[in-house]
């Protein structure tokens, strides 16, 4: 496969899953024959067939339960959710059954689902398209919560999450759909779910976060590199089950931390790091714990979207907070 | 101005004994001869000796909180016995009378209202879901797993039970629709029992039978009278077989009573008065079936008094081999979470079991 | 057996001109007089001016993604001139012609699609709901509207407007249940404009009718032609007074045709032919409603310049005025998350605009 | 009023909502006739009539988007869901709706409304009527999110919860329902909304959380005091807002810190409080921060529950291990 986006590395990883075992079925909203609103889907109709790819009514909670029935009968339906925004009727399903069905029937059943949608702001899309609700998902036992940041790793952080015998959240963040190329190997080659990545290596500073504030975090790190401050950058990929240690062993190291997410900053994700710092990485910690985060309110229209989005300045001005102590 | 009638529908009622047990008119072919119809009445039997225990249990401690489905027997039974072993049952809380019938034994139902998750990995129908508590969130697997079963193209059905309670829920309509936008091999059964905890059935919907939500789906709807089990195990089959033949969803609304309390921890006392209840044990359908064996000769105080027994020597043995149940080891509640453990957890799994923690 | 017929319903379809603007009998009372007709005309103009305007502002980057209403213009029109200034409206994403009609600005609703939260503080109709994005999960805020209305005892209506593939989705049943039950002064109008972005709408359902959605809410549910807009203003005036006269909730399914992509992101080439399109040419709202109105000699070709005139115009001044409207303050943000700021947020506030912050 | 439980006085604080102010109601599953699964109901729709108490079909996303509109509408609605488990259905209406109504119609429409709700384990209940979501909610912005922990504090803070123009999720512990009674003014006087509640003060070592964990943080405070450790003891009592002052102030003194909930551990919002300590109160800090929560999976059936609820015992051991440090 040549350089591809995100979006298109999400539907590689979709054909090559369905490609490569029967049992996966994609669903939901305009997935068809419009190949979904960004076009994920795209041509996996035409390839696959009506009987393993289909169009839902405007049902979310019926296609997460739906999912939850296919997986108990041994498919593994990968469910599209359009936006975000329209995913919280299926937390119901998600939580009361996807990611118990395995425990409460000592493993009689169990429910290899993951379900797909879009996040997060920066296209100036319409009202409640960019949401970041991540945090409705994480403290749910028994799911596990997965945010891609490149193609490379949209494209084998799917197939995991497809491969995995247990339910899987699936979050894409819309700005990265189409923000870079890169080359994808589309090879089958998947990436492990309880791992974060290190995209980079520095030692003085550790930033660490997921999804669509990563490129800024990357940014920031060229910056830092500018000043003679090396960063290392860490994202996250997989939320849960979370590999603390690689955050913990680049704080042993770097002693400060910034942490990035766009989501509120209150009871958001992040907080999940920094309580990780606080407990087994104190001793390391030479300056207090940063988070740079959305704003703890609504994400507001397409006018002021940039003043909620935390982007590199900000990231920035924490890691520089930090590197003034010790 | 131009009206034109679109569409037209109406919803029928139907039973076949009378409220006394009395035919009125000819029996279903399976029904014919009446010494067909004893399993049926000893599973009727069956449940309400098993739900007495269960209730005695809980009142003495020893069992949680239990939904008895006491005048409601013949809805489970009827159903369930229209089913062939390979089609599936998504049962609600209180659909033991199905459970037993289809296999799931009456020590894997009191372990699970125990509090003991291996309730829910029967023996027996290992394709069947475990029952859901919360209502009408079950609607959507059955549809997901008729659609499992009609992407597979094998015929078989799903029936899934519901509450009256539960047709006012939205995940009820989303899989109905969807499962007639698709012509999924879904049975669902709604047994009416007129309340839906301290709700009456008038109070949950403006509709005049539960039966006519079929029509908001496209499909098929009708009312039965659920304590009659011959009348719900003939429309059930009927539905299960136009599912079975690719002819897709039906609903199946069965009337019938709670005469217990909601479960044992409500007082029905508080939202309804005792003359209600009383008037309707008169057409409850343990009494109803056996007027009729008994009328037909198939039955006598005799078989009767050896049925009752079995059942509660069933339930007695049932009782010791629950009690007696080692318990689970502390990390079954990690040991199912997932097909294999997270690295990450397995701290918390030792500690869970007894070591000393590092810090979170 | 027994079987008795327990319930009947029949749903009609109603339409006054027919697909080329002719007469098909009588018209209602409030159409006697074309000339009376004439201000519906002006506001499907208009509506289709600003939709024409607010796509061309998208296609060159002054306003965000946008739905146009196009061929479907008759629905709000008909239905918003038939609710009275203090009835209250419930709209969706594509409703800006019943926005329009009862006073929102075409300023605001440029506003609002060009992503700034004060196009929904509307000065007109303020006690109208905001519309909603999120499909179907409004109908819960109409029932909600009518019930105050009730206990209120005022004699006042809620008109929600959704669209054909709302009716799919559990916020829609489980809303238009409760409305039944509890008698509320509710009308849900169901713009069918056949496609729920590339799902057709026999994809949505195997309901024959979306009108029929009604009987499972025990309601009254009827279609209407969506593209007439004496039908539309006719019959959501008689469901509003039946709500304002204490008789309850209804349904009505429209009709119509969605001539336009799904929304201004939207490419519809994709997923249906052109040649259907133009077929829904034919028929549509405002060419139907000029034809009866020239035909009875209440329209000229002089009035129809006039009036495009007079629309266009508005939608550049609307225009101008929208882009040159003040941003808003960064702090905006804050200052209307809740009636106080928490303390713990002033610092964030500060933050945002523009002070730097301590670790947070 | 006499001494009251704590689910007796939040009947009585209801009932004192609904005496002083008319547009409060009252709604939700079996509240009327029945009072409420648990009573906290009980009384209200003989006192106040049909037009202010009702019961509604069984429909949560409902029960929560029809308080929006009455809300909207200038009434003041109470909605109890009859469990937590069933409250996820709502989530939807709360994110996308009620959090928001104000901030997307610049304040010309409002969301006053409460959802109550029963919350977490301890009572030997049946599936799904244990858990404790919390987290679900706490990263919406626009949304208060309330735990009680005793009758006085359940009063006053149900109290403020309902004068409250804006929406709040108010959480009760099942467990402590009935489980004692202590002396209850039903005078009218309500808690801020906006702080902790110091419920003892030691200087040692601080133990800090919410709902059901409360009593057990108060009785190892209890065993600490014998050893001769002097803890302070914080009910969080309003997870949104946070008030970090009141914690980072006790930390301040202790340098130690002991978080306790009931739900798992990874994304609950102890970790934002554990984040603060690492962020603003790192330099307080003496030893790393502990938490005591419930594990990370299914709430078990009630066979284990003991097993999985956060304890006395554990409070104590990370309360001692924090103590061994510095
Ligand atoms: C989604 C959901 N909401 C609320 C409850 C609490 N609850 C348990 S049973 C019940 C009433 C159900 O009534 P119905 O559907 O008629 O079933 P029945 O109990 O009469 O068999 C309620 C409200 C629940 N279990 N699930
Ligand atoms: C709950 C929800 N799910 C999905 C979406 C994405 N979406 C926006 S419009 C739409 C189709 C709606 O179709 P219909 O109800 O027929 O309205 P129309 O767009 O045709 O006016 C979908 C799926 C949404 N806005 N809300
Ligand atoms: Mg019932
Ligand atoms: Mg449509």
């Amino acid at each position: 496969m040549r350089d591809a986006t995100l979006v298109e590395a999400i539907n590689a990883a979709l054909a090559r899953a369905m490609q490569e075992d029967e049992r996966v079925l994609v669903l939901g909203e305009d997935v068809g024959k419009d190949g979904g609103v960004f076009r994920a889907t795209d041509g996996l109709l035409a390839r696959f067939g009506p009987a393993r790819v289909f169009d839902t009514p405007v049902a979310e909670a019926a296609i997460a339960g739906m999912s939850v029935g296919l997986a108990a009968q041994g498919f593994c339906p990968v469910a599209e959710i359009q936006f975000m925004g329209f995913a919280y009727a299926a937390i119901d399903q998600l939580l009361n059954h996807a990611a118990r069905l395995r425990t409460r029937t000592r493993g009689r059943l169990s429910c290899p689902m993951v379900l797909r949608t879009p996040c997060g702001a920066g296209v100036h899309a319409p009202e409640h398209h960019s949401e970041s609700g991540e945090a409705c998902f994480t403290n749910i036992p028994g799911l596990r919560v997965v945010v891609p940041s490149s193609p490379r790793r949209g494209y084998g952080l799917l197939l995991a999450a497809i491969r995995d015998s247990d339910p899987v959240v699936f979050l894409e963040p819309t700005r990265l759909y189409r923000a870079v190329r890169e080359p994808v190997a589309d090879d089958g080659t998947s990436l492990p779910l309880d791992r974060c990545i290190t995209l980079r290596e520095g030692g003085d500073v550790t930033l660490v976060g997921w999804g669509g504030v990563v490129p800024e975090m990357l940014a920031a790190a060229e910056r830092l590199a500018a000043e003679g401050t090396q960063a290392d950058v860490i994202d996250v990929a997989t939320l849960v089950p979370l590999d603390a240690e690689t955050i913990l062993a680049s704080v042993a190291g770097t002693g400060r931390c910034v942490i990035c997410h766009e989501a509120p900053l209150t009871g958001g994700f992040g907080a999940e790091i920094a309580a990780r710092l606080a407990g087994p990485g104190l001793f390391s910690l030479l300056a207090p714990v940063e988070r740079v985060t959305g704003w703890d309110t609504i994400v507001p229209l397409s006018r002021l979207e940039r003043h909620y989005l935390p982007g590199v300045e900000r990231i920035l001005a924490a890691a520089r907070r930090s590197l003034r102590h010790g | 101005m131009s009206t034109s009638r679109v569409a037209e529908f109406d919803v029928v009622l139907t039973r076949y004994l009378d409220i006394d047990g009395a035919p009125l008119g000819p029996l279903p072919a399976f029904a014919a001869d009446a010494a067909d119809l004893v399993p049926l009445y000893r599973a009727l039997i069956r449940t309400r000796t098993f739900d007495a225990k269960a209730v005695a249990l809980q009142r003495t401690g020893r069992l949680g909180t239990f939904a008895s489905s006491l005048g409601q027997e013949a809805v489970g039974v009827g159903a369930a016995s229209a089913m062939a072993a390979d089609d599936v049952l998504v049962p609600s809380f209180r659909d033991q009378a199905a459970q037993l019938w289809r296999g799931v034994t009456p020590v894997e139902l009191l372990l699970y209202w125990g509090g003991d998750e291996r309730g829910s990995d029967f023996a027996g129908p290992r394709g069947d879901f475990p029952i859901s508590v919360p209502v009408a969130s079950h609607v959507p697997h059955a549809a997901g797993v008729a659609l499992a079963l009609k992407l597979r193209n094998e015929a078989r059905a799903v029936l899934c039970i519901i509450g009256d309670g539960a047709t006012s829920k939205g995940d009820f309509y989303e899989a109905l629709n969807i499962a007639g936008a698709w012509q999924l091999p879904l049975v669902v059964l709604v047994n009416n029992n007129q309340w839906a905890i301290s709700v009456r059935r008038e109070a949950q919907s403006a509709a005049q039978t539960l039966a006519q939500k079929a029509i908001a789906a496209g499909v098929p709807g009708e009312q039965v009278d659920g304590n009659d089990v011959i009348t719900v195990h003939d429309t059930v089959a009927n539905a299960i077989a136009r599912a079975r033949a690719g002819e897709g969803t039906s609903l199946i609304e069965a009337l019938t009573y709670r005469l217990s309390d909601h479960t044992t921890a409500d007082d029905a006392r508080r939202y309804r008065g005792d003359a209600e209840v009383s008037l309707h044990w008169h057409g409850e359908p343990v009494a109803r079936l056996r007027q009729y064996l008994v009328g037909q000769g198939a039955w006598s105080r005799d078989d009767e008094e050896h049925a009752l027994a079995d059942a509660a020597d069933e339930m007695e043995r049932a009782t010791e081999a629950y009690l007696a149940m080692a318990p689970q080891p502390v990390s079954a509640m990690f040991d199912h979470l997932f097909a294999t453990l997270p690295v990450s957890l397995r701290s918390e799994r030792d500690e869970a079991m007894g070591g000393e923690a590092g810090h979170a």
